[in-house]
């Protein structure tokens, strides 16, 4: 059982024009960093990305935006670059926005082997549009719940702190965020960690992502964990 | 007239002991400067964390420690992270006992929008159509009116909504006001110097007034 | 924020008559003996209970069945002792079978706030019969699925290795099992522990139940911690 | 005739290197003695583990590790944990490679039985449902008659349904035969010393003889 590849090159190999993604991470925190540079040294272009959003100018999933790699973002938050904004004016870029917790949960519907999930979100907006609704009683009160289906995804490329040859994960504060219910998702599932590990070194009750879930890890290198709003406070 | 951080000062009064919130971007995130005294509350950032503490030292931001609004935090003894899923699955079962978020506009009958403004570029509602729709306590905070001096309190939203018949009750720089489903906005309490007056005026949609309306007890 | 209560008396004390719980443990691997024992001293009755299992003759939920205080159990398997049975057969009790799986993701949906969820378990199957199903694709593969109810409990009692003031819970081990998705299911989650420690002793990434999912917690007393099937080998 | 350890040795040269594999309880549970070597497999126990190990040495026993059959067991370097949620979540988002377990009845169309027997006390279908729904690769252990002498692979099955045309192949004390739907039980080898006549006696379904068929090795 050993899921090792020698680094993010050989873990994107196969990952072909038109391609859908799963990319975790939630602004720039705990994204896949080493991932998105291989793919845009490979050049694969027509992808789709399900990711929260769309990185910055010269981060992120925006350097794929550069490279005009992306043909459609499935995001809850966009338009943090200026390249996304005039790709998708120019009608170069699509687009579909999803509500955060909607798009978290299609990842762990798909994870968990659910077809479709009903969620409140949406509900009597545009995004209700189209889909089905439903009323519903959830513990004693009555409600109207959308439903939403899993996301099919041909590859889940996700970041962690730790990880081991079995493909078993940690992940660290907030960096956890949509790399745990995208961890899985997807038909094959490409982790990248800043530690690699030999089994046995993570207490098994400490693990997040069962190495199950996990088809290729590789040790990351030269993270640039790049901060998005640096807020501080002066020492008192 | 409130300024944003009377506005904050008069919501943080709405906490209540042992309370899990989730405050969004720009006012709401103010609030947490000015919990009462004796109160303790737990603040949920939807990317993954209970316990949400200050900004850090200058020298310990961690990259991996952000808000839902991508800034560097800390956490307090007793923080717990976990994923966006769960996260959002304590939204959605109604374990949040407090939201308190801006808005662009809210009608009589609770429609908030805060997402979307036509032939502008669009960003995205990120959490805050999963916030709205399953918070048990929706307050806004807000401007009572826009920049064009237009009201943001309507009959009805002109924008496309976040979330219907949800918001609880509104806080802005000239009153608290509360959504009563079949009234309309339920005038409560005046800021420091303002008049009834100028608070109808400033009110598009329908305004109920019953007795005496005080004015806000800052401190 | 302090939800630590003196004991199990006292987390148990608004349980009433007829009232719908959910009791974590696989067999009798992490089950909430304190408060077993509690609601056997309290004399509740006319209870339903959603536990994987039943407890033997003597330990578990074995002990409410002696005094009758079960009204109808919900559980994916039972039978493992003769008080059971014999209610059973003469009616006094009444028996839900569900899969196991089926139980456990009912558990999570109330959780996650899903009123209900789609599973592919039992189609075609007596677990089917008066259950609306639906043909999705799921990732390619064409399949039936059965729409399945989230469970509404009024308490949901679960028990931990550790936990804090603020309800944050950490399992050992298997004892994890239908304890987590339960934490939070139901309208009040009550929290056993062997450890309690004050909030900061448990490393934040290694938390498994978030406190707000947890309104009530202390600290367990003589864990018998009873095995089922004593299995060994020699040493060599 | 294969006896218990047999069928579970035949099983065993089923497993591929890196494969998840579910055990049910009984004939497979044998099949963990007899992993070919080389081929490294991860055993699944769907209370909530990965990487099961074999039994504690006496006085080793944990109350709070156990398997699917309540057993004490041992965890192995690279063990998870994980909450029974999550494990029926890989279970049926088909995760796991391969599900060996036992069967009262197996149907020409893959239908298995295996939880309820009318007119008997029924202790449940614990995990089975859930596991012959959703895994991939299913392998039924069990004797190809009952006590009665009756034929256990049979044209419909007469038991209440676990679920429905899910087997793939089914190793008996007689036979391998694989389950083709719209064909029925194609026979793929024979154990030692047991003829094809033998089996077509012991089959009540629908069974495929083509060209010959091999005796098992067994080694």
């Amino acid at each position: 059982m050993n899921k090792v590849v020698s680094g993010a090159d050989e873990a994107v190999r196969d990952i072909e024009n038109g391609a859908t993604l799963m990319l975790g991470g939630f602004g720039l925190c705990g994204i896949p960093e080493n991932c998105i540079e291989a793919l845009v040294r490979k050049g694969v272009s027509g992808l789709t990305c399900i990711s929260n959003n769309a990185g910055v100018d010269d981060f992120g999933i925006g350097l794929m935006l550069k490279t005009r790699q992306v043909k459609k973002m499935i995001s809850s938050y966009v338009g943090e670059n200026a390249e996304f904004e005039s790709q998708l004016l120019s009608g170069e870029l699509e687009v579909d926005l999803v509500p955060q917790g909607t798009l978290a949960t299609r990842c762990m519907a798909a994870k968990y082997g659910m077809p479709a999930v009903w969620v409140k979100a949406g509900f009597g907006t545009e995004v209700a549009e189209g889909k089905e609704s439903r009323r519903f009683a959830f513990q004693g009160e009555e409600g109207h719940y959308l439903l939403e289906t899993a996301f099919n995804a041909d590859f889940s490329i996700v970041k962690a702190w730790k990880g081991d040859r079995f493909g078993n994960l940690v992940f660290r504060k907030t960096a956890r965020n949509f790399n745990d219910p995208m961890a899985g998702a997807a038909k094959i599932t490409i982790a990248e960690v800043e530690e690699l590990v030999e089994p046995g070194e993570i207490d098994p009750d400490h693990i997040h992502i069962p190495g199950i879930f996990v088809q290729r890890i590789f040790k990351g290198n030269n993270y640039e964990k790049r901060i998005e709003q640096r807020t501080v406070r002066k020492r008192g | 007239m409130l300024d944003k951080n009377g506005i904050a000062k008069r919501i943080a009064q709405e906490l209540r002991d042992g309370y899990y919130v989730n405050l969004g971007i720009g006012i709401p995130t103010l609030v947490a400067n000015y919990i009462p005294a004796g109160v303790n509350v737990i603040l949920q950032s939807e990317n993954g964390m209970l316990g949400m503490g200050p900004f850090p030292f200058e020298g310990d931001e961690d990259p991996d420690l952000i808000n839902a609004g991508k800034q560097t935090i800390t956490e307090i003894p007793g923080t717990a992270y976990f994923d966006s899923a769960l996260s959002f699955g304590m939204i959605r079962a109604g374990k949040v006992d407090l939201t308190i978020l801006g808005a662009m506009e809210v009608s009589e009958e609770g429609d908030i929008a805060n997402w979307k403004i036509p032939n502008k570029m669009v960003k995205g509602m990120g959490g805050a159509m999963d916030l709205v729709a399953a918070a048990k306590n929706i307050i806004v905070a807000m401007q009572h009116v826009n920049k064009a001096g237009e009201s943001k309190l309507l009959p009805k939203c002109s924008l496309p909504l976040t979330g219907v018949g949800c918001v609880k009750k509104i806080v802005t720089e000239l009153a608290v006001l509360e959504v009563v489903k079949g009234k309309g906005f339920v005038l409560l309490e005046r800021a420091p110097g303002i008049s009834v007056e100028q608070i109808k005026n400033a009110t598009a949609g329908r305004l109920i007034i019953e007795g005496d309306i005080p004015e806000m007890q800052l401190n």
